[in-house]
């Protein structure tokens, strides 16, 4: 196991490389997802303010 | 069709008048140009052949944000007073027109910035028989520059500040003239056989002709929305 | 002489987010004028757009003797002053200069007659100073002489009689009147109404809702 | 020849609502390739012999920069499309391609950099291809703040879409240009990366990598583009029925 | 007294909030930065010792150009709008309510382009140890080169196309400026005592702080009249 | 209360070459409006400037309470609100921020007091949109709520109703009565007059020579 985290000496470049690959993933992920509830709860408002008045 | 021409005409001459106007304003992208090879060797260092050999980079480099700097003009007076609406609503071709316009900025810009070359390289310690060949190159090279330029300009019309977007745009755009530009100016310099890098630029500024200004009307016109 | 007309049918424009015109019509003819009127934000500098082509309708269409304004635009453009809020003039040109090349591209021009509709809006005076010297009336003048030398049948003006002085007013309804009579079309937003005779004058009230 | 599907693929409605129904058909299978892809390379294949375990960087790096080169290419197409017919789904879509190309520009540069330390000794050296990857970061960033910078979303699709298509015209021509610059100042190349002579072993997962990168992305991107629709659509009867369920 | 500081701090605010307000014009000198920098590689070589070589000229040209960018819309803007006058009729000194105008100028160009640097330091080939003093004297340099900005951006203001003239006014001043910023970043890179140019930025940046302002608002005022 | 004084004595003005004003002279006192006319060209925003002290007189002046203007500058503009031909705001900013930072450096201001100036000037409908969306008339009315909130005794107005509709002006005939009802002074440079009651009216027609 420990062998698998150091990676051969490489453990500096290679996890780092990972995580940021993983992270920029997940970043997307729930970036994708906001843009798209920001413009639905925006159109939302908008439907509602049309119909108030 | 003699019309066209004669729009185009005053397209030039009017830019032409307006730059000679304000005398000395004329001089500005020369003078920006001047300053930053002056530049260069004073944050350097005085050694002919240090200099020499970044003499390619700093003209390069200088003549490209030189042209930037005059670009940003071209389009954004003209946005501002409503004028290039007028060119828009005037029944003529909007490509030609803003072709005409990009043709007064590079006499305006670019080709200054190819007769003041020789003296920027002098100032880098360049020896005088490279000066044809930098002429040439800087001069081929502005016009595609001009090209680009005016599609970025063309763009950022409506934008506020837009001057730093517009280097955003076009710069990236640049990557390529400035390579074989460069590389013309080094063969230049070495003596070297300027033939390749100097085709490529050639093909690059027929391209634009062709492309540019057909996306810098359609440009404007989003941007006059 | 060709007659001309310029009709709107159920115009919807949105600026932004923000629903301007909701289902606006319009229709008129050679000697007509059409006076659009509203408070302010009602949308009449919209309107003008739309009818110029610089702004463009999300549904409903712009008709110039019944073809679509964006069908042939240069076509349309060609025969269409436009005047907006501001005057499209350069400050380091003089009028004389400005006039010569803003109408030059779109018509071989003289100068005598450029001198002519300079002298009719009475800015001979000031004819070959640089524009950046004159007050905001003298502009506003030297633009209308432009609209003039355009020689178009019809003219889209917006509050062309701001910063004018009341014989400023009074010319540009004289211009108008003149306009008319030579068989144009003027479509003009206003606040307050210019001196044109009732009898060709369409009105178009906006309202902001 | 019949062009309705044409106009009924492009209507809004209609392709909000497949991107709905398609996004998980995407979205999962990406998921487990993804994870199932870098379990296989970080720790079933074997070490490479001359790079031991640094190598196993390719498996986050090759995708990642496929997938930044992929987006532009879908960017400047559905900016063309949108250009040509008017289409706002078109448009939606380019909107969407950017700001997921840029990020994912931004992890094979860094993914890169990681690697060249080791390799090169160095994070970063001006070789082709890692500047033409630079050149498209800047061209996404300029796409991008062009965006930003116009209010109106209809001029900001139009004159995006003028901006995407002319720089996808100078991709190739940059890439080729760097080349060129290159191999004519000819630096002493340190780094000329050898293609190891990669083993199906070590094959495998990059290729589970790469179609799950590629689902990931369409997956992203029609989650955005339903985004990008209603925005453009907000004024539309079928967006408030579509919102008010 | 706590008037005038409110002031000065509405003045920043306002400044700030404008930039970020358009998201990413924040970032436009920035970016102009790292473009000017990552040209320079392209037309220079790839090879690490000569990009090093050049790394304190490239660094030091390409912050005093785009801090000129920046500080060109430093008044601009607010001139063609009315602001400035606003603020010369508004009974706060003029002076004061300029140097917060400088100041907010710092914020968003110097500031950022100082830690900025050694990511552009480090694609010249420039090694880690280096950046502490590279960062450091970017950060001394732009504040004298901010305040200079702002008494030739006032004096330019009523002129057209002004940006190539402030250049023309600036850049001779900030030559000093360029050579001691070069060389404190030269000696960063080579590890060597950089007291001295510091030491020389720092002197610049007192003078300009005492003077500059003032010399700014007799500009403005002249400009505007 | 105070009683403010604003004097002009003989003053010449040129503009470039231009002779403009020549040996001028006006007084207003607490609660006088003086309403400046002349046709285009004549020399109001000229005279308006000199007033503020952005354009100097080449001989004559112009006194605050008896003592010349560029005496003491500061203490003279704080009692100042200047409004030219164009409106001093930020498109990027809504209207409550432009005024917040405008009014901000001269007196501290809250937003209650903010929110008010705009409902008086009919702009709270667009107080929180970016300015540079709204119409040529809307951004006038922000403009003038900035001269409100200025709480400046003197206000000199060049044009300031132009763009507005018929309410506009209305408007601002309310606002300057309500000034010089509080023992202010108001300077108008004006094409069509402005509804103020007679009483504290004080004319000075220029004419263009
Ligand atoms: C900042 C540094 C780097 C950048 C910007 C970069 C960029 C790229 C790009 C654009 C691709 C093409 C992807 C494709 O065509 O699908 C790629 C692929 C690849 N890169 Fe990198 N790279 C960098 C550093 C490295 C390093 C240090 C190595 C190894 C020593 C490396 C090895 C590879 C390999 C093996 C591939 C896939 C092979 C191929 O598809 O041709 N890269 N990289
Ligand atoms: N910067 C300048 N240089 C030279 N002459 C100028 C300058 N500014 C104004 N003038 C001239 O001075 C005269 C007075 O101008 P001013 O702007 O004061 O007129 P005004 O009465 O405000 O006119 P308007 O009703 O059109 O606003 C005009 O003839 C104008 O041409
Ligand atoms: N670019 C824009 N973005 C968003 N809204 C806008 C934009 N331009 C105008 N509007 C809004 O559209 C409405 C109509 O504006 P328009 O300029 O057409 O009015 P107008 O009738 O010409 O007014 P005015 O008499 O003040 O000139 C206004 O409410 C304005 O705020
Ligand atoms: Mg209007
Ligand atoms: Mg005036």
């Amino acid at each position: 196991m420990s062998g698998f985290l150091s990676m051969g000496g490489y453990a500096s470049s290679v996890w780092p490389a990972v995580a940021l690959t993983f992270g920029i993933i997940v970043w997307n992920v729930v970036a994708a997802r906001r843009s798209f509830a920001a413009a639905r709860a925006e159109a939302r408002r908008r439907v509602s303010m049309e119909q108030a008045p | 069709m003699s019309d066209a021409w004669q729009a185009a005409k005053l397209v030039i001459e009017r830019d032409l008048r307006l730059a000679f106007r304000n005398r000395g304003q004329l001089l500005h992208p020369l003078l920006f140009f001047a300053i930053v090879t002056t530049l260069f060797p004073l944050a350097l260092s005085p050694e002919p052949s240090r200099l020499r050999d970044v003499a390619p980079a700093v003209l390069w480099v200088g003549a490209l944000l030189s042209s930037l700097l005059a670009i940003e003009f071209l389009f954004r007076e003209d946005a501002q007073d409503g004028t290039l609406e007028q060119y828009a609503l005037s029944g003529r071709s909007l490509t030609w027109l803003l072709f005409a316009k990009t043709v007064s900025h590079w006499l305006l810009a670019g080709l200054p910035l190819a007769l003041m070359s020789p003296v920027a390289a002098y100032g880098l310690a360049v020896s005088p028989d490279a000066m044809p060949g930098i002429i040439g190159s800087v001069a081929l090279g502005t016009i595609a520059l001009s090209l680009l330029g005016a599609v970025s300009a063309g763009l950022t019309i409506g934008i506020k500040r837009g001057g730093a977007l517009l280097s955003l745009l076009t710069l990236p755009l640049a990557v390529p003239l400035l390579i074989f530009g460069a590389q013309a100016t080094a063969r230049a310099i070495e003596g070297g056989n300027m033939a390749a890098p100097m085709y490529f630029l050639g093909a690059f500024a027929v391209l634009g002709i062709t492309l540019a200004p057909l996306a810098a009307a359609a440009a404007v016109r989003i941007s006059m929305e | 002489m060709l007659a001309h007309r310029l009709t709107g049918d159920s115009l919807h424009v949105f600026r932004g987010e923000r629903h301007v015109l909701r289902g606006l019509s319009f229709a008129v003819t050679t000697g007509e004028y059409l006076e659009v009127t509203g408070g302010n934000g009602a949308g009449k500098t919209s309107l003008l757009r739309t009818i110029v082509g610089l702004v463009h309708a999300e549904s409903g269409k712009v008709e110039w003797n019944g073809r679509s304004i964006h069908a042939e635009a240069s076509a349309f453009h060609a025969q269409l002053s436009y005047l907006g809020h501001e005057s499209p003039l350069k400050g380091d040109l003089t009028p004389t200069e400005n006039l010569r090349f803003a109408v030059g591209i779109r018509r071989s021009i003289g100068s005598r007659e450029i001198a002519e509709a300079l002298a009719e809006v009475a800015a001979s005076g000031f004819a070959d100073r640089p524009v950046r010297t004159l007050s905001a009336g003298q502009r506003r003048r030297v633009a209308l002489a432009g609209v003039l030398l355009a020689a178009a049948p019809l003219w889209v003006l917006d509050e062309p009689a701001t910063h004018l002085d009341a014989a400023g007013q009074a010319l540009v309804g004289r211009l108008v009147e003149r306009q008319l009579a030579a068989g144009g079309i003027v479509v003009a937003a206003v606040h307050a109404p210019l001196p044109v005779a009732e009898a060709g004058t369409r009105r178009l009230g906006l309202s902001s809702k | 020849m019949d062009w309705t599907w044409f106009h009924r693929f492009g209507s809004p409605p209609h392709l909000y609502g497949l991107a709905g129904k398609l996004t998980p058909w995407f979205a999962w299978p990406a998921a487990l390739l993804i994870l199932a892809g870098l379990y296989g390379g970080l720790a079933l294949a074997p070490p490479d012999y001359q790079q031991g375990d640094g190598f196993r960087i390719i498996y986050v790096h090759a995708p990642s920069a496929w997938l930044s080169l992929m987006a532009y290419t879908w960017m400047a197409a559905a900016a063309a499309i949108g250009l040509v017919w008017r289409m706002k789904v078109a448009h939606a879509v380019a909107a969407s391609c950017a700001p997921i190309g840029a990020w994912f520009t931004v992890a094979a540069l860094c993914t890169g950099m990681l690697w060249g330390k080791p390799m090169w000794g160095t994070y970063w050296v001006w070789d082709p291809r890692l500047t033409a990857e630079l050149v498209l970061l800047f061209l996404y960033l300029g796409y991008i703040g062009l965006r930003s910078a116009i209010e109106d979303p209809q001029r900001a699709d139009r004159a995006s879409a003028v901006l995407a298509i002319v720089g996808v015209v100078n991709v190739p021509i940059v890439r080729y240009s760097v080349e060129w610059w290159n191999s004519i100042h000819q630096a002493p190349s340190v780094m000329k990366f050898g293609k190891p002579s990669i083993s199906w072993p070590m094959l495998t997962p990059l290729l589970i990598m790469f179609v799950g990168f590629t689902l990931l992305f369409v997956a992203l991107m029609l989650v955005r583009a339903r985004g990008e629709i209603l925005r453009r659509e907000r004024q539309s009867r079928w967006v408030s029925e579509v919102v008010a369920q």
